[in-house]
């Protein structure tokens, strides 16, 4: 059990993936705008992270290698990634309308995240078993979302402060992305438990 | 400063402005004309409906004018109708009528006695005993609202026995279980002499509570806490709480009208500062000009630069001296230029806190000072912006020296603004939703008309009622063609 | 009679910005002194030079934004913050090393977020982790405290000075030779090369609690914290949670294994935990601003740096563990609001 | 080579039918967003938007088709509330001249519109006009306005034929 505690642990904080593998940028820096949004962002790229990596490990235990066909291993996780993120956006449009609307074009650019397709192929090099691939997935999905939400509640607290003219807006939002990765530089060699 | 010398009396000054919008609910209506002669104590101002209170002479003499002027309210500075009364120095009192036998009789007169509450929110005292709430207590409030203040210290310490009498009237009248006298530590005699006054008298259900000397103690929510632990909910007044705040001046204005008569026609005020040779608390007929007011107690002494009504917290700086007290004037504070704060804001907001340990409210100034700067009225609204009691005492803590205070007066009044609008807004859409739905209806009439008329056409009455038409039309014309 | 028309409140303001940051540096004196005594003039140096690089990005950014300059620099937070960083930059340290980290800190940390009250980041902090990570030899230049017989003369305040400014010790003395790790070092490699905890602790450098200079270093750190908590600069309620957080861990963990977990009291008094707990942790800008969130803010402080000495890759983890910390203010903020006198919740 | 694309369709079908059966029965809710458009809006169906109603233009910027600074009477404090609310970027406020169908006089909750009895002529027009019924007047008889729910949209103006509608601040 310990094991997969862990895994989740170093998956969320020790090499987090958007500050310390620098993997999903794009939704870091484009759905934080307000604390809302980036929350959604955080539990819409969860689901699809913990969907993809359990999917592509099914499909490749039970499809590819029976089938010597593992050079397809790419190509059939871009489609797994692809109907999570649809099927993510059905729920959300559904179920959570604003959500849908305040997010908008993030929700489908889940799919061209790299973090996403990272976990997949990640899970399949390591050759980690079920658990432990839904565990690595679910811990990067808890990482980004943590990230996400820090992030956000930083840029809306600095939205009442003065600062530079050349720097507002996305300029700031990177110096602090920026900072925050040199905190996150604290978690570096924590795997030797 | 002021507490050394006995509450002065005798100050008559020659002319006297007596204004009547004095208290919180609306303002008097003159019942007199220029010219006419009045008795002190006679009514010059009926109360003008519901919450109001009659306005009475401080003197007797004849009225020079009757005109719009401006006088210092709760609030700041406001023009209201005032009645200029030359003052003829003879005192002569008018006579009254006796104290009424029940109840509600008792409340109106006290109505049109025009005794309001004088710890300063002036809110009517009869409005206050009507109100039936069931409030189990009364709380005599005898704290200060600010630390100079002592007009209600010297009051309790020269009239106990008046007091205390008032407060059992007050008692008598809501119906209230038991009264606690609210006296801050550091005024022990004052205490005593209430102590005393109260044994005298024989009755059990007075107790008393020594309240630290803490500002803002003198406020009524905050005393409401302090003695019952009970909170005033937010938004409303402390009978929500079950208990009636009232000021120890109110008593002893009541108990001179029950028991000679006169309605209220003077007050004591504070007079101190640096400013003012000879701090005292004065005895002062409603209606002074504070310049004669400053000048009973002395003159100024060196160059006064700011005349503040009220206390360093919260009372507000008037532009000249020729403005009358008024029911509400429990201080006047003449101050040089090194006592009070000249300069504001000088450093930005570090967020260090000091703020929100001394908001008596526990608000938390340093969010609500930068939801006010990016103008989130959402966020002003859940900080709890409604609840601030403009008290200053965050002002005094902050390193920063901001005028903190001040912003959230500004965004109370932008926000007071965006929700009216907010109001006009909902009123528009619910009007062009009703307009919008009246003229479909309309157009649906006409189509309906219209299918029935189409639905009508080809069967017998329609040709027959075609007919006639057409014979109608051709009669006309013959009738035409005759008379050209 | 006319008179001004100022808004209430009229009363004086009891305290200001200058004052309460000259406090911080008294409260600091002491333990800079106890730094002179054992390790030599080193801090001093570096501190002259940070605060000289700090007032000076200060003033040019000022001056770029065209904003006054002169009372920025009177109100004394950038001496602080760079008083502050010459604490965590070794004694024997090159002259560029505290000028990048004051002007990283001033410029990257302050200014770029708009002065003074708006940064999210410690200043301190984040110059030092800037240091930290891109100068990991220099910041490595620790010396031996006075008493500890290693076999050559301290290193006096005239070679310091001379390798400050030449990078070069006289020939008697070498770099490595004269350099020595922090006790913290010594633990860290000691337990990584599975000694146990007591051969470690029998090196000269130990004594005391927090090893031989330190614990003197410290214990006046933590006496200039309490003028500070009794002049009422700073509240107790990040400097206890942050403590409390360590020394239970520490505790627990060295009852489970003594010789592979330090002791609460070394923690305690070794490294920066009690400079970060009454000085860096209670930056009020950059700290949670509710009494409930300053508790969490500390605890979650104190967890992080006992986590990054035991387990993480760096000696001493309280930078980091400031500036994960004050990425969770904004959130702690908005969900530790007090109650508010008559609203239910 | 065959079996890899057999596996790839069938891999791609199976989801594709899971994902149609989905979407068959969740309900499909739209107009919350509007409602909280609609909201920040100043709602006094000025039309200056080009939008013949506030909700109409909530609903174009909800669909994406309107930009979000078309709006006068809301200033570029709407533009900007509107930006936050969508996480869109907030452009300047459109000059009121550029939005297509404008009238000259720009509409603002501040102004009301106030009619010069003596020279109305009693045509009704701006009684049809105007967006929340805040006109009373029988037809040939001197119509006037009701000053708490005219919303100053202007809109009576233009269709005045005589002219004797001008809009001046609410609280002279």
């Amino acid at each position: 059990m310990t094991e997969l505690v862990v895994i989740i642990f170093s998956a969320a904080l020790v090499n987090n993936f958007v500050l310390v593998q620098f993997l999903g940028l794009c939704p870091f820096l484009g759905a934080t705008c307000k604390l809302e949004g980036a929350l959604g962002m955080g539990l819409a790229t969860g689901l699809v992270l913990t969907l993809a990596s359990a999917f592509s490990y099914l499909v490749e235990r039970f499809v590819l290698i029976p089938l010597d066909v593992t050079y397809l291993r790419l190509v059939s996780f871009i489609v797994v990634i692809g109907a999570a993120v649809q099927f993510t956006e059905l729920v959300l449009s559904r179920a959570f309308p604003l959500l849908h609307k305040v997010l908008g074009i993030y929700i489908p650019l889940i799919a061209s995240n790299c973090a996403v397709l990272g976990v997949a192929l990640l899970n399949s090099n390591a050759s980690r078993s079920l658990a432990a691939a839904i565990f690595y997935g679910a811990g990067a999905a808890l990482g980004f979302g943590i990230v996400l939400v820090l992030l956000s509640s930083l840029r809306e607290r600095l939205e009442g402060e003065d600062v530079p003219a050349p720097f507002r807006g996305s300029a700031i939002t990177l110096v602090t992305a920026g900072i925050l990765s040199l905190a996150f530089f604290g978690f570096n060699g924590f795997s030797r438990l | 400063m002021s507490t050394g010398t006995p509450i002065a009396r005798g100050l008559l000054p020659e002319r006297l402005i007596i204004p009547m919008d004095q208290q919180a609910g609306p303002a008097a209506v003159p019942v007199v004309e220029v010219g006419q002669r009045v008795r002190k104590g006679e009514m010059i101002g009926r109360p003008g409906g519901l919450r109001s209170a009659g306005v009475h002479a401080s003197a007797s003499g004849t009225i020079g004018a009757i005109r719009e002027g401006p006088v210092p309210t709760v609030n700041g500075l406001t023009t209201s109708l005032c009645v200029h009364l030359q003052t003829d120095g003879r005192d002569e009192q008018a006579p009254s009528e006796g104290w009424p036998r029940e109840r509600d009789a008792r409340i109106d007169a006290i109505c049109n006695a025009g005794i309001v509450g004088l710890g300063g929110a002036v809110f009517s005292t009869a409005e206050k005993l009507r109100d039936d709430a069931e409030c189990d207590l009364l709380i005599l409030n005898g704290a200060e609202c600010e630390p100079y203040i002592s007009c209600d210290d010297m009051l309790m310490r020269e009239h106990p026995l008046e007091v205390v009498r008032g407060a059992l009237a007050m008692m008598d009248l809501t119906g209230a279980e038991s009264t606690v006298f609210a006296v801050e530590r550091d005024k022990p005699d004052a205490l005593r002499a209430v102590r005393e006054a109260a044994a005298q008298l024989g009755d059990t259900r007075i107790e008393f509570a020594r309240v630290p000397t803490v500002y803002p103690a003198g406020g009524e929510r905050q005393l409401v806490e302090l003695l019952t632990g009970r909170e005033v909910p937010s938004g409303s007044y402390p009978p929500a709480a079950g208990c009636i705040c009232q000021n120890v001046g109110t008593a002893f204005a009541l108990d001179r009208f029950m028991r000679r008569g006169e309605p209220l026609t003077s007050r004591i005020v504070t007079v101190t500062g640096n400013g003012v040779a000879h701090p005292a608390n004065v005895e002062v007929p409603i209606g002074t000009p504070i310049g004669d007011l400053i000048h009973f107690c002395g003159g100024y002494r060196g160059d006064v630069t700011r005349l503040i009504l009220g206390g360093n917290m919260m009372g507000y700086a008037l532009p000249g001296d020729d403005l009358p007290i008024t029911k509400a004037g429990n201080c006047i504070v003449a101050a040089h230029a090194d006592e009070i704060r000249e300069s504001t804001g000088e450093w930005p907001c570090i967020r260090c806190g000091d703020c929100a340990d001394v908001c008596p409210p526990r608000l938390l100034p340093q969010q609500l000072l930068r939801a006010a700067t990016v103008r989130d009225f959402d966020q002003l609204d859940s900080l709890g912006l409604n609840d601030c009691i403009e008290c200053g005492c965050c002002d005094i803590a902050c390193p920063s020296q901001i005028a903190l205070t001040e912003r959230f007066r500004q965004a109370k009044q932008a926000w007071a603004v965006v929700s009216q609008r907010a109001a006009m807004a909902d009123l528009a859409t619910r009007r062009h939703r009703r307009k919008l739905a009246r003229l479909a209806a309309q157009t649906e009439d006409i189509h309906r008309q219209q299918d029935d008329l189409i639905a009508a056409i080809g069967s017998e009455d329609s040709r027959a009622m075609i007919e006639a038409a057409v014979a109608r039309a051709s009669r006309r014309r013959g009738e035409s063609d005759t008379a050209h | 009679m006319r008179f001004e028309l100022k808004p209430p409140p009229h009363a004086l303001p009891t305290t200001s910005v200058p004052k309460v940051m000259r406090h911080v540096i008294y409260a600091l004196a002491p333990a800079a002194f106890a730094h002179v005594w054992f390790f030599g003039w080193g801090i001093c140096i570096n501190a002259l030079i940070a605060t000289a690089a700090a007032l000076g990005a200060e003033a040019l950014m000022l001056r770029v934004r065209s904003r006054p300059v002169k009372p920025a620099l009177l109100d004394g937070t950038a001496t602080v913050t760079a008083v502050l960083l010459a604490f965590a930059i070794p004694p024997l340290a090159p002259w560029w090393v505290p000028v990048i980290g004051a002007v990283s800190a001033i410029v990257l940390a302050k200014h770029l977020y708009g002065g003074l009250g708006s940064n999210l980041f410690n200043p301190a902090m984040v110059g030092y982790a800037v240091l930290l990570i891109s100068f990991p030899v220099e910041m490595t230049y620790w010396l031996p405290p006075r008493g500890a017989e290693l076999g050559h003369s301290p290193v006096g305040a005239w070679d310091s000075l001379r390798f400050a400014v030449t990078g070069s010790l006289p020939q008697a003395l070498a770099v490595d030779a004269v350099t020595q790790a922090t006790p913290l070092d010594l633990v860290r490699e000691g337990l990584t090369s599975m000694q146990t905890l007591a051969e470690v602790q029998a090196g000269p450098l130990f004594g005391g609690m927090g090893g031989r200079g330190w614990d003197w270093v410290n214990s006046l750190i933590a006496v200039g914290g309490l003028y500070l908590l009794f002049r009422g600069i700073i509240r107790w309620h990040i400097p206890v949670s942050m403590l409390a957080a360590i020394v239970v861990l520490a505790a627990v963990f060295h009852t489970i294994d003594a010789s592979r977990f330090a002791s609460a009291s070394f923690h305690l008094f070794s490294g920066a935990s009690l400079l970060g707990a009454f000085f860096i942790a209670t930056d009020p800008v950059s700290a949670a601003t509710t009494n409930r969130g300053r508790l969490i803010y500390g605890a979650g402080i104190g967890i992080l740096v006992y986590a990054i000495r035991t387990w993480g890759g760096y000696p001493d983890g309280v930078a980091f563990a400031v500036l994960l910390m004050n990425a969770t203010v904004p959130l702690l903020d908005r969900y530790t609001r007090p109650r508010i006198y008559g609203r239910p919740r | 080579m065959v079996t890899g694309t057999v596996v790839l369709s069938s891999l791609a079908i199976a989801l594709a039918i899971g994902l149609v059966l989905c979407s068959r029965y969740m309900a499909q809710s739209e107009d919350s967003v509007v409602d909280e458009v609609e909201r920040i809006l100043p709602r006094i169906q000025c039309a200056q938007c080009g939008y013949p109603g506030c909700r109409p233009y909530a609903a174009a910027i909800v669909a994406e088709s309107a930009p979000l600074n078309l709006c006068p009477p809301g200033g570029e404090d709407t533009v900007r509330r509107l930006a936050r609310f969508l996480g869109r970027d907030a452009a300047h406020l459109a000059s009121p001249a550029a939005v297509a169908g404008v009238a000259a006089v720009p509409a603002s909750l501040d102004d009301i519109a106030v009619i010069d009895e003596d020279l109305c002529i009693g045509c009704n027009l701006c009684v049809r006009a105007c967006p929340v019924d805040a006109i009373v007047g029988v037809h040939q008889m001197m119509h006037t306005v009701i000053t708490d729910h005219c919303t100053g949209c202007a809109l009576c103006l233009p269709p005045c034929p005589v002219d004797c509608i001008s809009l001046t601040p609410r609280h002279a």
